[in-house]
């Protein structure tokens, strides 16, 4: 070791320095954009910092991860000091290291490498590289500032900031009009989501007289009985908030309209970002949600109502990236139910497991579509139908990745799965209402699950490429009838290139999938991302084994073994069914056999779009007639001058201009001004 | 160093006499040469303001002993970021006008101007007396009106002579209205030192309607809806350094005449007044907001945002806690570097589209000049109060102190206005993403704009005082605790004075 | 009723008198010279108030020295002699004014008696050499800013009178 | 030995007629005269007060000297302007004054 002026303890890796592991952890990535807008004007400067910077935070968690095994991290190290903001309030400001804070900070620390080093093969040649790299590394800094924080207002400050930088990067490409709609989208529903964070936050902390997260939880925990309404109110108002960045119901449809961001950027929110800091708030404070019944079950309805709806759309999309977008939403609604469903002594495990282990899979799984569509100009069933079978490079890890996915054994979505499985199945044994709510939820999504992934799956591997010309051909045809419908769909969908951007055709060309139409682009990316690749396949696939460890305190010895069986004899035959769907389809879409105007309507999000702008435009009415009285207003305002003046105008007018008799008035009133001091005095 | 107490307000105001009067005589004074004795005088008050915050001189002398008036110039935790502030911004206006000088006039006459309202506003935040507060805050009065009715927007003159004439009436209206009050006070103390005023309160009768009178007065100037409607105007109007002054100078001798002349002397006339002006602070707030949704006119629009951000400020104050009023003074100094930096980006968006029209179709921002573009989303972005930029910090501690509002103001009422004014940081964030998707993004669909647009980055003097700004924007964000720090015992004397 | 009474109310009547002739006779130059006694009678008064160099002065100054130039200033205007009733206002102004300056009297007479009141009084006015100490003691800087005032005031009637005023188009060299 | 109210009457007269005159005439010159007549009156004020008090700065009387002596300097300017006017327009009519030609 470097350190060896005695700062530096062996045995526990405690280090005696103002900078600790956990400030890297979050300084680290918080340097990329400072540095590469200051320093760097070429992408492959950007690069460089970048890659080192994400790779040096994947290292700062992983050196906490060892001091905390090893009980050496400091738990509660201070950032920029208390606030000064009177007598009754403190505003401590620091961090908090625990185990599953670490844990989870490791995850993103890896995703987010992975993240950077697949993008600068994703968009070797776009010009604002810098910028997104720039944006990537903020939005790590900012998940990792929620991860460890032992602060309510440094969780806000990390929250809002998540919500700012998703913005950034699936505005990415503004020259759309689609990725600049979306993006203000994501911001603007989760904006309006948080609206009640604050107030929930300030409800917590000014009980507590401290917005330490550990003041709030011992003040609430011990002063429950008297404030319960307050409790059960403050955590509802998180709940919405958390409802919103993790894309819950009713603030589900920003995220699948997410897809306009480029690959990288879809996985790193999907993965390990954005969407779980939702999971991770609520595990800081779940000894509250335990206390209130009330928010448990309005979480677990929430969650449980989030993730069917969104198993349904998920299988019924039309682009798979979309599809793995709704499968997020599902998946970060099983973390939520891991977290409804834990009753009193047990700590946030269920849902930081299936946290980790999702980060795992779904980060993997968005980058190997990001690959892919790279490979196949596209996300489409059409274009992506039979992409493994042309590219065998891909098929092992997509594979893992899928049946993590779907939660087969031994695979790590299997083991976290499962574990909340056997936790709701006790707790409705037990007669808790929230664990029936979430088990029955849980039976839909466990099949929703396997027949989604087994769909992608098939159509990955569809091999009858000459059918598809055929198609392509009738599509063409059709298109000149004004067929209604898929055509349409088919039709609209824009043209893009390798890089997602749209080609400005004026009509659709026919999507000709030459093995050879690209020799620009290397056919797979560095070595560097395709070690990330493979360290998040491994990952996915033996994952699971962390639930051994001390790390994680879940109940493994004990698993319900028939529930296990009873639930993968259902997937298998799910799978067989959705296998059979697809038999004789064109692009091996087992959705295809569902009627064109439901898949349509799934593939818009059940229109939950054209909610949200009915909901707007009572506002924007609103605003117009604010304006309008404000125009009122204001004419008001300017016709008082114009009065005094015209009352001046029509006294002068009375004026003779004659000065001695101006002096008589004078004079006069002068007297009686006099006369009224003297009567009066 | 008692010297640099004089030295703060009257380098700019003697520069600026000098060269508002030199201009009339014989020979006329060159661009070149105002603007160095401008920079010279700005900088020079600059450096006694940083003495003057490091070493905290008093000068207390007998001025007019038949009133009570006393030559009284200090400083304290409250008055060290405004001074510091404004002595900073005056160095970055100066820089920023010899960028873009607007006709109308001789450039000693601008330059002139923009010193005078400086000095008047470093003498405002200097001033311990309430008479000589009033005087200091008079004399921003009439060199403000020569920027926005010689010096405004060419293109309307009607529009131009409109504007400057609300301005004068509306500023001069509400002083009358604060003189009243101060008279009062002072002549029921029997001092117009604001230690003396604060030393002998009016019974609680009398507080309620000079606290009134105070706050109507003051109101105007923060301002406070109703009564906002010159703002909008005069900043449309003004040129982009008259605008930068307004924001970060005017309006805050408003909030801090509250603090001064209201909260201190008057608490409870404060304490029954908050709930009314809390609802008006947060009407304010939401209105703002809504009409910033469809406003079309880019510099209308961040004028609109000042007057939601002000909204923030009184709202903080009403709370009557230490946290509400720590939140406003942070807000109050975030909102003077937020929308100097708006104003100066927007300016110079204006200057080369020639018009600030929302809806005409033009290239995206971030492709023609990337400077700009980084600083119109660090301003936007910090306008919408997001986190690590100077506009959080406010926001969220004025809607904590709303919450649980000191004494026994109606708890009930307060969480109403908390959740209004969270819901008016939504606004917040709407109207600054329709400005980024406008024009940062841009609005031409992909295709070319119909007419050929000047193109052109930042650079020179425009790109200093955007990257200062900008550069603060984030540092206040960034690192709270200095400012808070430099607040926290002047507040917690307040409220200890005014809990009294 | 003292002696001092009845002196000082014999002046005053003849001032009171004199001057109600000199506002309202038509004749201009009579006026001017109601006014002469009016002010002579004025300066009675003061002596009976011990006030004899302000006596003196109102003499030399009034009566010597301004009267003069108000005949003057009458002759150069061409002022009609004998009876001309264009001199004064119309009839309705003339009533207003006569209720006004009624008014005035009676208002300054009640607020002045009701501030002193009507008690006996010694005069203690006299003393020349005490004013003169006083004067150029105390009063020194008032004094000589007096005489400044005086100097400007020649300096401006001699402008004004020299003014080059045409009856018309010699009025375009005038400076504004 | 004096009683205070005659002096007061012969003030509060001199100034009424004085301002009679200066409302009921129409020559310049008479206005003026009204004028000086208000201005005897101050004069008599001064010197009546300063004598009925115990006045040790002689301020009643140097007051009047003063006022006597702004008189003089005021009528010679007023002279010359009704001068300057009479030269202009041929008349110094005061009711014709203010209007325009």
């Amino acid at each position: 070791m470097i350190l060896t002026d005695g700062r530096l303890d062996t045995t526990t890796l405690a280090l005696d320095l103002p900078v600790q592991p956990s400030h890297l952890v979050v300084l680290l990535p918080a340097a990329i954009p400072v540095l590469i807008i200051l320093l760097t004007r070429k992408s492959a400067q950007a690069f460089v910092v970048a890659s080192l910077l994400s790779f040096l935070g994947l290292l700062a968690p992983i050196v906490l991860l060892a001091q905390q095994i090893r009980g050496g991290a400091v738990a509660a190290p201070r950032t920029i000091g208390d606030l000064p903001v009177g007598p009754g309030f403190a505003i401590p400001l620091h961090l908090q290291v625990d185990r599953l804070s670490v844990l989870v900070a490791v995850a993103v620390g890896l995703v987010s490498w992975a993240v950077q080093i697949f993008t600068r093969w994703y968009l070797y040649s776009d010009p604002r590289y810098r910028q997104f790299a720039a944006g990537v590394g903020l939005f790590t800094a900012a998940m990792q500032l929620v991860v460890l924080s032992g602060d309510m207002l440094l969780t806000l400050i990390g929250w809002e900031l998540m919500g700012w930088c998703s913005y950034l990067l699936i505005g990415h490409e503004s020259e759309r009009p689609k990725a600049r709609r979306a993006a203000y989208k994501a911001f603007m529903v989760t904006r309006i989501a948080d609206t009640p964070l604050v107030i929930g936050l300030a409800i917590l902390s000014l009980g507590a007289h401290s917005t330490d997260i550990d003041a709030v939880v011992a003040h609430w925990t011990h002063a429950a009985g008297g404030h319960h309404t307050a409790l059960t109110a403050a955590l509802l108002c998180l709940i919405c908030a958390v409802a919103g960045k993790s894309a819950q119901v009713p603030f589900q449809d920003w995220l699948p309209d997410a897809m306009e961001g480029p690959t990288p950027a879809s996985a790193l929110i999907h993965a390990a970002t954005m969407v779980a800091a939702g999971t991770v708030v609520l595990g800081k404070l779940i000894t509250l949600l335990e206390l209130s019944d009330t928010a448990r079950v309005v979480l677990a309805i929430v969650a449980s109502v989030s993730m069917v709806a969104a198993g349904i759309l998920a299988f019924l999309q039309h682009d798979l990236k979309r599809l793995l977008a709704w499968s997020t939403v599902s998946q970060v609604a099983l973390m939520l139910l891991g977290l409804a469903v834990v009753t009193p002594p047990d700590d946030a495990d269920l849902g930081i497991a299936h946290l980790l282990s999702h980060a795992m899979f779904k980060a993997l799984l968005f980058l190997m579509v990001g690959w892919l569509s790279v490979l196949v100009s596209g996300t489409t069933v059409e274009r992506l139908s039979g992409a493994l079978s042309k590219h065998p490079a891909c098929r092992t890890m997509m594979g893992i990745g899928l049946l993590a996915l779907a939660g087969v054994p031994p695979f790590v979505g299997f083991v976290s799965k499962d574990l909340i499985v056997d936790a709701a199945a006790r707790g409705g044994i037990d007669g808790d209402l929230t664990a029936r709510i979430a088990f029955a939820a849980l039976v839909c999504v466990v099949l929703l699950t396997a027949a989604y992934s087994m769909r992608m799956w098939l159509i990955l591997i569809h091999r009858t490429g000459s059918q598809r010309v055929q198609v392509r051909k009738a599509v063409e045809d059709s298109y000149q009838v004004e067929d209604v419908g898929i055509v349409e769909m088919l039709v609209d969908l824009p043209q893009v290139d390798h890089h997602g951007r749209p080609l400005d055709h004026t009509e659709p060309l026919p999507v000709v999938v030459d093995e050879d139409d690209e020799p620009f682009v290397d056919q797979q990316p560095g070595g560097g991302a395709r070690l990330g690749l493979q360290l998040l396949s491994l990952l996915s696939v033996v994952g699971g084994a962390l639930v051994l460890t001390p790390m994680l305190d879940v109940d493994w010895q004990h698993p319900n073994v028939w529930l296990i069986v009873a639930s993968l004899l259902l997937m298998g035959a799910v799978a067989l069914v959705v296998r059979m769907m697809s038999v004789g389809t064109v692009y091996g879409d087992a959705a295809a056999r569902i009627p064109v105007l439901v898949r349509a309507s799934a593939s818009r999000g059940f229109d939950a779009d054209r909610i949200y702008v009915a909901v707007v435009r009572p506002v924007i009415a609103l605003a117009h007639a604010v304006t309008r009285v404000e125009g009122l207003l204001d004419r008001g305002v300017q016709a008082l001058p114009r009065l005094s003046a015209g009352i001046a105008r029509r006294s002068d007018r009375l004026h003779d201009r004659r000065p001695t008799s101006g002096l008589v008035a004078v004079s006069v009133g002068l007297v009686v001004v006099g006369l009224m001091g003297v009567v009066l005095w | 160093m008692v010297a640099a107490l004089l030295v703060a307000p009257l380098a700019p105001i003697v520069a600026g006499l000098a060269l508002v009067t030199g201009d009339r005589s014989v020979r006329s004074v060159s661009r070149h040469t105002a603007y160095i004795v401008s920079l010279l005088a700005t900088v020079v008050s600059l450096v006694a303001s940083v003495l003057i915050a490091k070493d905290r001189p008093v000068l207390n002398r007998q001025w007019v002993p038949e009133i009570g008036m006393r030559l009284h110039l200090a400083v304290d935790g409250i008055s060290v970021p405004l001074l510091l502030m404004t002595a900073a911004i005056g160095v970055l206006v100066v820089l920023h006008a010899r960028h873009e000088q607007p006709e109308g006039g001789t450039p000693a006459t601008f330059f002139g101007c923009l010193l005078l309202v400086i000095g008047g506003g470093i003498a405002t935040f200097l001033v311990q007396d309430a008479i000589s507060f009033f005087l200091a805050f008079e004399v921003v009065l009439v060199p403000m009106w020569v920027l926005i009715g010689r010096f405004g927007d060419r293109r309307d003159a009607r529009e131009r002579a409109r504007a400057a004439y609300t301005f004068v009436l509306y500023t001069v209206l509400g002083s009358t209205l604060m003189l009243i009050g101060i008279l009062a006070m002072t002549f029921a103390a029997g001092t117009s030192d604001l230690a003396g005023i604060a030393a002998h309160p009016l019974p609680a009768s009398g507080q309620t309607a000079v606290a009134l009178i105070l706050l109507i007065g003051l109101g105007i100037k923060v301002p406070m809806w109703p009564l906002h409607s010159w703002l909008p105007r005069a900043h449309t109007v003004a040129p982009t350094a008259g605008s930068m002054l307004l924001a970060a100078v005017l309006l805050k001798m408003g909030t801090y005449g509250v603090v001064r002349l209201v909260l201190a002397p008057l608490p409870e006339g404060v304490h029954r007044l908050a709930p009314y002006i809390g609802t008006l602070a947060v009407i304010g707030i939401i209105w703002g907001g809504l009409v910033c949704l469809v406003e079309r006119s880019l510099k209308r629009l961040v004028a609109w945002s000042s007057v939601a951000h002000m909204g923030f400020v009184l709202l903080g104050m009403m709370s009557g806690t230490e946290i509400g009023l720590q939140a406003a003074l942070y807000a109050n100094i975030a909102h003077g570097v937020i929308s100097a930096l708006l104003f100066a980006v927007v300016g110079g968006l204006k200057h080369r589209w020639g018009g600030d029209d929302l809806d005409t179709v033009r290239r995206s921002l971030r492709d023609i000049s990337p400077r700009l573009s980084l600083v119109l989303v660090i301003g936007f972005a910090a306008s919408m109060g997001l986190p690590g930029l100077a506009g959080f910090w406010g926001e969220v501690l004025a809607i904590f102190g709303a919450w649980n509002p000191g004494g026994d103001l109606p708890d009930g009422w307060f969480h109403v206005l908390a959740a209004g004014a969270s819901v008016g940081a939504v606004l917040a964030a709407g109207y600054a993403l329709r400005v980024l998707w406008v024009v940062w993004q841009g609005s031409a669909h992909g295709g070319v704009p119909p007419k050929p647009e000047p193109a052109g980055d930042a650079r020179g003097n425009e790109w200093v005082v955007a990257d200062v700004l900008g550069a603060a924007t984030v540092a206040l964000g960034v690192i709270p605790i200095v400012l808070l720090h430099a607040t926290s015992d002047a507040v917690t004397h307040l409220m200890a004075v005014a809990g009294r | 009723m003292t002696t001092y009474d009845v002196l000082f109310t014999i002046a005053g009547a003849i001032s009171v008198a004199a001057a109600l002739l000199a506002v309202s006779t038509k004749h201009l130059v009579h006026s001017a010279l109601w006014l002469i006694v009016s002010l002579a009678a004025l300066c009675g008064c003061y002596l009976v108030l011990g006030a004899e160099f302000v006596a003196l002065v109102q003499l030399l100054v009034y009566v010597g020295a301004v009267v003069v130039l108000v005949l003057f200033a009458l002759m150069l205007t061409r002022a009609p002699i004998g009876r001309s009733p264009e001199h004064d206002t119309s009839l309705v102004q003339r009533a207003a004014a006569l209720v006004v300056g009624a008014a005035t009297a009676a208002l300054l007479s009640a607020v002045l008696i009701s501030a002193y009141g009507n008690s006996e009084q010694r005069v203690n006015g006299g003393g020349t050499h005490v004013l003169a100490t006083r004067l150029f003691g105390s009063w020194v800087w008032p004094f000589e800013l007096l005489s400044a005032l005086l100097l400007i005031a020649l300096v401006a009637a001699l402008a004004l009178a020299r003014l080059p005023i045409g009856r018309r188009g010699a009025t375009e060299g005038v400076p504004k | 030995m004096i009683h205070s109210a005659p002096p007061m009457v012969v003030v509060g007269l001199l100034f009424g007629i004085g301002l009679y005159g200066v409302l009921a005439r129409r020559n310049a010159i008479l206005v003026l005269i009204g004028v000086e007549l208000m201005l005897a009156a101050a004069g008599l004020l001064f010197v009546t007060v300063g004598s009925l008090t115990s006045d040790s700065l002689r301020a009643g009387q140097i007051m009047t000297i003063f006022v006597i002596n702004i008189a003089a300097a005021e009528i010679a300017v007023a002279l010359g302007v009704i001068l300057a006017i009479f030269r202009a327009r041929g008349n110094i009519d005061m009711a014709q004054a203010g209007e325009r030609e």
